[in-house]
């Protein structure tokens, strides 16, 4: 491996913003980039692609029995008919919250995380914190969400290390039975999907 | 541990602490180096496997003090070196010599919406046939290291080095990442879904009923 | 891997540099830093093992920043307060609130050379009987964690974790770090040096004659 | 475990030099500890105690047979009746490098070292670099110390892992047999008592 002052990022300025100023200026000189390209993924992300969908398939299971069906069969495919799919949610599984499992997700090894569905993960679920402890002590990180899980349910923590992502199906509240999808889908926590929220 | 970055299961970190969805960022300079990034790898200059491998083989004090974001920036100045799309003295002058012979793969904000949208699937048909059914006990390779390049990237967590788990889902046959971070070519391989009791992975777990579950390819894991 | 600290066989750190042997200090204030945790420690406040404890539990990317002694300062603040020897408000102001009840055990100048030359032997008469002989093979506990205390000390490095080596030499019978760090007393054990094939460790070992020896407390270790 | 902003050691300055200041002066104050003390500690370590004293035991070793045999049966006794022991060197092995066996001592989980033979540890031995690498590359890491093994030679790196202290007694250069015991310690270099130097 070549030592840290051989790499050479060590030749751009250290402060962050400006090493991405310079960064996107040169690529943008050399036409590599097109920051009118940017501004566009940056909109995406920022605009288009975030929690709401997940929210929206989740709720759409809780109102459709057909439809919870196939999506835990086989998610790809019902997905792709609703429009969410694409970069790092090229392999969606969706496992579901029940009184005897409840699944958590993490990716130790690097931040992978279903951004077709939930957009960009949050701070917490790229710590080091979060990867770090979540796989041995979820019921301790569960905690810090304000969760507390009874004795009868098991944890299920899914770590990503490959492309397959995971989306949680929370467990729909009580007293939700006369709620329509518009409804039910406001009720659906980022956190939720990701295992680390519960739903009351 | 192979490197800093496998820390799974690892002690010593903090609280996590939660956050409101509508952050989406905690700089002005995330959006750019998060875009600047995508569009930099659609050039096809390298693959996913070899971007994570450059950002898990920084420095481990790096690692360590680098936010999510400085390590994509330092992982791409590396790359782009690397594969010969700017040089030292660009990088270090910030002075274009000039325009690349790769411009005319530039990512044009038209093109956005539909690269997004197909992404980079990674599972393939052929290779090897499945030798694990669900339900099977296998055992997990150890060291976790990768067995072709010393020190070369793997998907394989220490903390399942020798473990023995469960098969509980088969994803079909997926591009691996050990070989294809390193020229290698895709070496696809039958990837499944392997569950262990928390109780097998840890000196302390927290129920006897918690289980850990990751994708693991069949090189990866023997029969129990 | 417990902790960061336990670092052995990770892969991405750079060249080791050799130093002239002249070379003692690399800073006016390391000789202070050294003297000072020495004298604290003759307090009698915390044994050896709680005081690696205190530096291997430092916030993983602080451990990874600081330099050895601060590490060292770090950790001998925090166990200052632990033991209520000083309090955070003087830590934080400078100014102490009075003599301490402990200044009678202060370490005087002239018992230095005595103190130094007298160390803290580690060896104990007693405990269990060895149960390993010259040439047995054992295998180490799996995970390389302390089974006392979640997240607790150890000195079993992760590297070694379900390796499978050769009882080279037995050393007699050693305080147990994982106990004594933890109020939980001396605990003391056999301890043995014990071989392992750099094959059976690494996935790419450098030679097939090489080993790696660690000594290891009869506890870490199984009948193979 | 409590976060980093729990640790007192945060309540001190962050610059180290005036963090030790702050500490010396403090538990001075308090009749903790006695600045005379500390003088005495570091004279020591910077005066009296170091790599000489290994390279005596070394020298002696190399001329005296029964010596030598008595001090890798059983090293204890045999450096007590030198004066080379007391703090980190209570419990101390010596090891011997021939044609087959290259012997090298770590400490991969902090920088143990047998200081009342060998003083105070250098830089790199307490660098991550050492601790990480040696145990999996140790001819890699001999190369960057300019020693390159024959295929014939084993190496044998001895991990600290306990309170038990190793030195190496390095192989004697060819040439020496004439030489006295004073002549032959000036030939010893610290690093050949650690294992990352041969003597020529």
């Amino acid at each position: 491996m070549p030592h840290d002052h051989d790499h050479p990022h060590s030749l751009l300025p250290s402060e962050p913003a400006l090493r991405v100023k310079a960064l996107e200026t040169l690529l943008t000189d050399k036409g590599l980039i097109d920051p009118a390209a940017l501004d566009e993924i940056i909109d995406t992300y920022e605009n288009r692609i975030g929690p709401r969908n997940g929210a929206h398939v989740v709720a759409r299971a809780w109102s459709d029995p057909a439809f919870k069906a196939a999506l835990l069969a086989d998610a790809g495919p019902v997905l792709a008919e609703m429009g969410y799919v694409g970069r790092q949610g090229e392999h969606m599984v969706v496992v579901e919250n029940t009184a005897d499992v409840h699944n958590m997700v993490v990716c130790t090894l690097c931040s992978c995380y279903p951004w077709p569905l939930l957009g960009i993960p949050p701070g917490w679920y790229k710590s080091d914190a979060y990867r770090a402890r979540v796989v041995r002590e979820p019921r301790k990180v569960l905690a810090e969400f304000g969760v507390h899980l009874p004795d009868e349910t098991a944890v299920r923590v899914w770590d990503s290390t490959a492309e397959v992502r995971y989306l949680v199906l929370p467990m729909r509240p009580a007293g939700t039975e006369a709620m329509d999808e518009a409804a039910l889908q406001a009720l659906v926590s980022r956190d939720s999907m990701i295992g680390c929220g519960v739903l009351t | 541990m192979s490197r800093v970055h496998d820390m799974g299961g690892r002690f010593g970190d903090g609280a996590v602490v939660p956050e409101s969805e509508e952050v989406k960022f905690h700089a002005d300079w995330h959006p750019r180096a998060l875009a600047v990034t995508l569009a930099c790898g659609t050039l096809g200059l390298w693959n996913i496997d070899l971007s994570r491998h450059r950002r898990e083989g920084l420095a481990p004090t790096d690692y360590a003090r680098f936010s999510y974001y400085e390590k994509w920036l330092a992982a791409l100045a590396d790359l782009l070196v690397e594969t010969g799309a700017v040089t030292r003295a660009e990088l270090q002058s910030g002075v274009s010599d000039g325009i690349s012979p790769l411009a005319a793969k530039r990512l044009e904000a038209a093109a956005v919406a539909g690269v997004l949208a197909r992404g980079g699937p990674a599972d393939r048909v052929g290779g090897p046939n499945a030798t694990f059914a669900l339900g099977d006990a296998v055992v997990v390779r150890q060291p976790a290291e990768n067995v072709m390049v010393a020190g070369g990237h793997t998907r394989l967590p220490g903390y399942l080095a020798g473990a023995t788990g469960v098969i509980v889902r088969h994803h079909g046959t997926h591009v691996l990442p050990d070989a294809n971070a390193h020229g290698f070519g895709e070496a696809p391989e039958p990837l499944y879904a392997v569950a262990f009791k928390a109780q097998s992975l840890w000196a302390h777990p927290e129920h006897p009923g918690d289980e850990v579950v990751a994708d693991l390819w069949q090189s990866y894991l023997s029969r129990a």
